[in-house]
């Protein structure tokens, strides 16, 4: 699947882009972001608190129970500041 | 007519009028919003970064909102990201109507939302520091209004 | 910062904005209102008559009146007279502020006013008729949401 | 006093300003549209409905019961249209 990573999220885990295969117990974008935590320092402290997060799902937003498949494309990020 | 760019280059806020209206009889009234990038606070600079997929998606998404809810006859849609100093332009939403109102309504309802919910994130540059702004409470109230719960 | 002309010549809307901008870091939105004469219903051309001493001084007011109600940071009204065409361009307001509620709101208070309560006068060309406009009644409601009874 | 006809009163009065020296039995915009109409065929085809007429005294609306002084200026016109 295609991780993508904005503004503080990008800068924590020290990129904007990332392939990774689905692992088969994540089913969900909260289960997801469990998984990348473990990743590293960088993506423990990008993700130490879903509070402060939102994700998009094939490009809409999503919550964190949505439910993944592998061809996804998701996003984290802060809340929007718009333009 | 629609135009929607997102872009790192500036615009030109009397050419995009000019063309909305180009030819078209039927327009009477054009609206347009030019943003700008304010120097409040000792602010040095802006940094603009996006969505690119879902940003265009969800502004579009909007033009085409807009255009159900009132009678509009063309949009123009023009976002700047990257660095930005104080002075800049920063967006354009121009609607052109027969009549004054709809005008008046449908950019102001395209610009609360890419001023509040639109996938953008703006870092602050102020000499050497730098911050990630953060969400702003009464811009939420004013997207709001448009979709009452 | 105030601009105010009533004249027969063609104005330049990119140029008009770019002054209300331009060099003052504090302005953070334009809101700029053109109004183009429509070709409805066959009209080949508009002639605007005005009682100029008036509408100086009664635009003015009203350009003080939005200067009271809004945080706003500059106004700029162009009105033409004379005979107009459809698609030609009759009327510029663009205000400056800090914040695009204020700029928003500001501007079409002006234009609901210009477009309704001015002493202006139009006569209607169509073809080789030419007759008087009549005042509008739903005009007359937009200028009293302001200013409720 | 100045006197200014605007739209279709200056075209049925057949001139846009005149000059007249306020008669002393004229108090008001009332008895001066009253005047005016005895001043020939133009003047009483423009006022001979009073209900369609706006009135300005020195550039201000005025109601028809307004007083009148011989510096004043006045204005006839039809309801305004707006640009």
């Amino acid at each position: 699947m295609t991780l993508l990573y904005f503004a503080w999220v990008r800068q924590k885990t020290g990129l904007g882009e990332e392939h990774v295969a689905l692992p088969s117990h994540v089913h969900t974008i909260a289960e997801l972001m469990e998984f990348l935590r473990a990743r590293g320092a960088g993506y423990a402290d990008a993700f130490s608190d879903p509070g402060r997060l939102r994700a998009a799902l094939n490009q809409e937003h999503a919550p964190f129970h949505a439910q993944l498949c592998d061809e996804d494309e998701v996003a984290f990020f802060p809340p929007v500041t718009g333009g | 007519m629609r135009t929607l760019r997102i872009q790192t280059e500036d615009f030109d806020p009397g050419a995009e009028i000019r063309a909305l209206a180009a030819g078209r009889a039927e327009v009477g009234a054009i609206v347009a919003f030019a943003g700008l990038v304010r120097g409040d606070d000792g602010l040095s600079a802006l940094t603009l970064e996006h969505y690119p997929g879902m940003t265009q998606r969800e502004i579009a998404r909007h033009i085409e909102e807009a255009e159900e809810r009132w009678p509009i006859l063309g949009t123009t849609v023009i976002h700047r990201v990257g660095r930005l100093c104080p002075g800049q332009r920063i967006v354009l939403v121009a609607v052109a109507s027969a009549h004054r109102r709809a005008a008046f309504e449908a950019a102001e309802f395209l610009m609360d939302y890419l001023k509040t919910r639109a996938p953008f994130w703006k870092q602050e540059h102020h000499g050497t520091e730098t911050k990630w702004s953060e969400a702003r409470r009464d811009d939420e109230v004013a997207a709001i209004r448009w979709n009452p719960a």
